[in-house]
């Protein structure tokens, strides 16, 4: 076991997928020499060569746009945003084509490729570096969409999501990247597939569902929770499309209650389809209506205010409350 | 802007009246009987596309974007392929896709909506049609980067060579990715021929919309060479596509192509070109169609003769037969396919969306 | 009244905004002399000139993003967007820009801009023209969302969008461009405002929620239902942001039962978000869940297989069987 | 790519070394009094953005993006402003900021998160910072299309005339916004003046990534004139953008500026250029100052002395005071203002959420 944090976690990942698949490489803005402005390609170039990390033009839909290119002759492009809101010039290639390809050749064209997009808020950043952006991709078919929350998760989902046929989008929570963990990284290869949800810590009395940066958030809320005798259950999702229902569905029905947790605004975010999905199946198992603790319908705000907006242990606790009231 | 003249900023090898131009830079080096061979593939096209409008008209086809006018622009660029290229078209290339061995009837499929953009007989290094404007490009600038990290660029033996050629419009070349893609071209200096058809307008809109000045000099503000060809001209623009293509194989980087054609028939069968353009215009054209113009100095030279255009006239009576019935017959599909086509592996829960729909699909069977 | 289709009251609302409001123009592809694909700028550059009907470059990024300059400095434009399929390459614009002027400059700057699209699939063409991307903008914060089911909505619905200050994407059922209706031209001014609900048809067994072309689909279906001695009531929701949430919910503690409709796929569709919202708070009215009849989150697939595609009115009451007996 | 020499192709006026240079197409028409009032806002410029960048290392800014090099690109284009015009800043234009009058403790906020990239008092003209690389020049764009219809262009008297100027960046020109503002610019004759300054860097990426060739090059692609200048030389660039603005105003069309300048500090305080860059560089663009040339310019002409360099010092000094104390007393926002903000009318649904947010916020207050 090797203590990382999550950037060097995704550096290790990553420095293991170049060096076990050829026709994996690199592609961004900023990630050679600069090894990226979090530092997560830090030392990849010196190490693979300007062929097989490479600085790309600044420009979003063409460094997506070409990667497609790349990924349907063979290549295993991991692409890097350099900030969430850096995405959005990029959504056509996403949206129209890089989810498409299988659909529109009947299978005969996969798209190996990884979008790699740092995201969230909480670091005191200005607009557009702050954004929570996951249900834009999970709402579009052909797209998977996962985000780890530990650094072991963070090595292996990274391999497992280059190794993967299709083309996955790989959320990082860049207010964890500094979070540091025990990586087993002698291991051959991961103990679960990327697209199960963990359940972080069991329990009884109801079910915290989160995912990337709001997981630790959600374990501390337990934690304080659990010393006032409320026993909470939380559910690391991993990965946001597909959605591993049936862990969820399962929790719910032990416990009757639900918070989903998220960044993202709440109209439309994650959360709306997890309480729909849970009415849907727990209707009769509810004590209380699934409840959301999220960013609010805003843009995001000025970072002096961030604090208020983003959810916290004390919003996440007077979440349950409610639900355990209601 | 006024008419291009032959020249050096206009490439020209054959008149609108069948003359062979001198040309200081390019010259046409095929025998007669190559440019027989191409004859036939203007006339096939051609039939193929009035055949699809046709069918369209008769409500077989949803839609239809005829290639009508523009036979040479993409005849004439196809016969400068060679076989570790890459073609990347955009959704009007029927005589590219005639020329790399596609079945037509495959093309039909994807406008009478019975599939999406695969063929069966489409060869790998054809990429399927795009409908996103100037999206492909992009793919194409990543298709050179595989290229070039292939190993098929500028290697000493020609033949071991490729390139990347993208095709797309006028109209197109106002699209970010498509100069984006025109960026990462020069950047990493990769092997793509951008082959624009200027057909002079983009569904309603003249190409002066687009742009003020002749397209074929966007390339020099990213640093590699553009350059104009009549492309009603199949020997003209096989000729310049070839000088493009070998640049590129050897690792020069990108060249600009602009056909100049023009796009004869409506944008496609939903549109009515007399709301925006008039005769006048249509009939300057129609004087240098560039299937007569090959016929003309083929009969003239004597390479053909009435006995070929009638074979000929059979051939495509054949081919327009087969596109008849091939086209009705184009298996049905079922949506339930479809669910398993998305993802490499599919989760659960699409493959329960997929049962619920065979379920209540199945329940019409039964009584109710 | 006038017998008018959606296009006609469409192209007789926006003549009609053209000559009240100077500052207001209509800028797209093809708008001008070929009157737009669909033909609802018909006739208005001939009327209005070239200044005030300007056709674009074909790019949608340019198009938005000039658009957002103009609202900035005082015009009002009216951008359409040919095809569903092709809003992506304007999303950068339309989300970190359009949605987002106003609060960056704390409320100094207004955006009056509209954003036609016509949108939604059946009409048996090839892809990227049968989307329905709405769930796309009504997660984004800044925009308003709205869509007209009939020719009267048309009429006053784009000149209300357009008289509004704020940024509003105006959605437009393409498969009902030719359904017919009677519109009161000569009226000043709208009834109600275009961001309230609609109760198309009261009822008592059953809500059934939808917008758009799904309107009339369930409209008919809730006849066919009548027939069978099924009363439901039927909710046009014309606006997706802000939601009329106090229209739905009041009807649903009144039927007890909800079946929302929409083409868009389900996951994270506006299905999603309303059955979430209903759940909150309306949990112990509801005799069952609330179910989604959506699109399949696929692809949109291809013509030949539309119908299945789509909710029809068989589905829907197949839904309302499962709600009823749930 | 070889260092541009002054020349046609290279607007310089004076040299490094404080000399006047002969141009045969420019000329510097205003008198050294007035280039003491610019060597005033250079310097102030300078301290406004060393001081920020202090605040920003005590904690008092999340970030700063600093100027130090590019003073004179941002200064002497803002010399060229007249009343009717329109001015797009990207997010490092600290220098133009300060010419038309914004406080810079209203900078400040920004990036000490007090604010969005609003500040009261800029002006109307002045359009807020961008910081999604190249949108801004669409913005633009559609204000020159603005003042099209507004009659500010092309009028008799050139007083009531206007144009609108965007700055951005090297990098910003791979952007497909970019190359779409430059088309749609060029296709409506908009008169917009984009000012592009070349400092070298994106980032960590040298300009050679985003461009094989100098970057004014890219106007003549798009059928407009393209012009580089050293943007290190203040009246090069005054003149440079006199010229770009008056054409632009007469109704021409647009204009693309590429001010050669060097971005001397780190991309923002977050950045560390010694992974990218070395000290060679940094030292040879330092004998290129372009406060230095200027200063030894009006030292040698006698039109400022020691006496004027010591009040203007005294001037600094006051300012980067007002600085500190302006930054530690920026208001504290309020997030529940903030949900006002988002709509000219608020919908029900998100003052409920305010209110849930009031309501939670005052939780606190009371004993749980
Ligand atoms: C991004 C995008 N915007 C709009 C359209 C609608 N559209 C289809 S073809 C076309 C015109 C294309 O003109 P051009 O590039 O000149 O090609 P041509 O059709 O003339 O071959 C337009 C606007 C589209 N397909 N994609
Ligand atoms: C669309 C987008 N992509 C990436 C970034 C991150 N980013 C911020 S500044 C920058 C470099 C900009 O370089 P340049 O245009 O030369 O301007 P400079 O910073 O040198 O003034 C990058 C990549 C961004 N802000 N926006
Ligand atoms: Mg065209
Ligand atoms: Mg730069």
């Amino acid at each position: 076991m090797t203590t990382l944090t999550v950037a060097k976690a995704l550096n290790a990942g990553l420095r293991r997928a170049l060096a076990a698949e050829p026709k994996a490489l690199l592609y961004g803005e900023d990630i050679g020499k600069l090894g990226g402005v979090f530092r997560v390609t830090e030392g990849l170039q010196a190490e693979f060569g300007p062929d097989r990390v490479v600085d790309s033009p600044l420009a979003e839909s063409g460094l997506l746009g070409t990667a497609v290119g790349l990924a349907a002759r063979g290549y295993r492009p991991v692409v890097e945003i350099q900030f969430d809101g850096f995405v959005y010039p990029a959504f056509d290639q996403l949206v129209s084509q890089v989810s498409r390809l299988r659909f529109r050749t009947a299978g005969r064209i996969s798209l190996p490729l990884v979008l790699r997009i740092p995201y969230g808020g909480g670091i005191g950043a200005i607009e557009h570096h702050s954004e929570s952006p996951e249900a834009y991709f999970a709402h579009t078919p052909g797209l998977k969409v996962v985000t780890c929350a530990t650094p072991e998760d963070a090595y292996w989902m990274i391999q497992q999501a280059i190794a993967d046929d299709d083309p996955v989008v790989f959320l990082e929570p860049k207010r964890r990247y500094h979070d540091k963990g025990e990586v087993d990284i002698e291991q051959q290869s991961a103990s679960t597939s990327l697209y199960s949800a963990r359940i972080v810590k069991p329990g009884s009395h109801a079910t915290l569902i989160a995912y990337g940066p709001m997981v630790r958030t959600c374990v501390e809320a337990a934690l304080v929770a659990a010393d006032e005798g409320i026993d909470l259950e939380v559910i690391d999702l991993r990965s946001l499309s597909p959605l591993d229902e049936a862990t969820i569905i399962a929790s719910v029905k032990r416990t009757g209650r639900a918070v989903v947790v998220h960044e993202a605004v709440r109209t439309l975010g994650m959360g709306a389809e997890i309480a729909a999905r849970i009415q849907e199946h727990c209707l009769y198992d509810l004590e209380a209506p699934v409840l959301r603790v999220t960013g609010y319908d805003l843009p995001y705000p000025p970072s002096r205010v961030e604090e208020g907006y983003l959810p916290d242990l004390d919003r996440i606790l007077d979440a349950v409350d409610r639900s355990l009231n209601g | 802007m006024t008419e291009p003249q032959a020249g050096p900023d206009f490439v020209q090898l054959l008149d609108p009246q069948g003359n062979r131009v001198e040309n200081s830079d390019f010259s046409y080096s095929g025998s007669d009987s190559d440019l027989a061979d191409a004859l036939r593939d203007l006339v096939l096209t051609r039939r193929i596309d009035s055949e699809a409008t046709a069918l369209q008209r008769k409500g077989e086809l949803g839609l239809w974007p005829p290639s009508l006018g523009q036979e040479a622009a993409q005849v004439g660029s196809a016969r400068a392929f060679s076989k570790h290229d890459i073609i990347v078209p955009s959704y009007r290339e029927h005589g590219v896709a005639w020329c790399v061995g596609i079945d037509p009837v495959d093309m039909l499929s994807t406008f009478r909506g019975t599939g999406m953009t695969d063929w069966a007989s489409r060869p790998d290094n054809f990429h399927p049609y795009s409908f996103v404007i100037g999206t492909q490009t992009l793919h194409a600038v990543g298709m050179a980067m595989a290229q070039q990290r292939d190993g098929v660029v500028g290697n000493q033996n020609p033949e071991d060579s490729g390139a990347t050629i993208v095709y797309f419009g006028d109209g197109a070349t106002s699209q970010g990715d498509v100069n984006e893609a025109f960026i990462f071209a020069a950047s990493f200096a990769a092997p793509v021929v951008f082959f624009c058809q200027n057909n002079q307008y983009a569904i309603s809109e003249p190409t002066t919309v687009q742009s003020r000045i002749p397209i074929y000099r966007r390339a020099a503000g990213f640093g590699f060479p553009g350059i104009r060809v009549d492309g009603n001209d199949l020997l003209a623009v096989q000729v310049v596509t070839d000088w493009a293509m070998d640049y590129a194989r050897k690792g020069n980087g990108p060249v600009l192509i602009e056909a100049y054609t023009f796009r004869m028939g409506a944008h496609t069968t939903s549109d009515d070109p007399t709301k925006y353009r008039n005769d006048t215009e249509l009939e300057a054209w129609q004087a240098k169609d560039p299937i007569e113009r090959l016929r003309t100095y083929l009969l003239r030279v004597g390479a053909i003769d009435q006995t070929w255009l009638d074979a000929l006239a059979v051939e495509s009576d054949q081919l327009a037969e087969r596109l008849r019935t091939g086209c009705v017959n184009l298996p049905e599909p079922r949506l339930a396919d479809y669910f398993e086509q998305v993802y490499a592996e599919t989760p659960e829960a699409l493959l329960d969306q997929r049962d619920q729909h065979l379920a209540y699909e199945a329940s019409f069977l039964e009584p109710r």
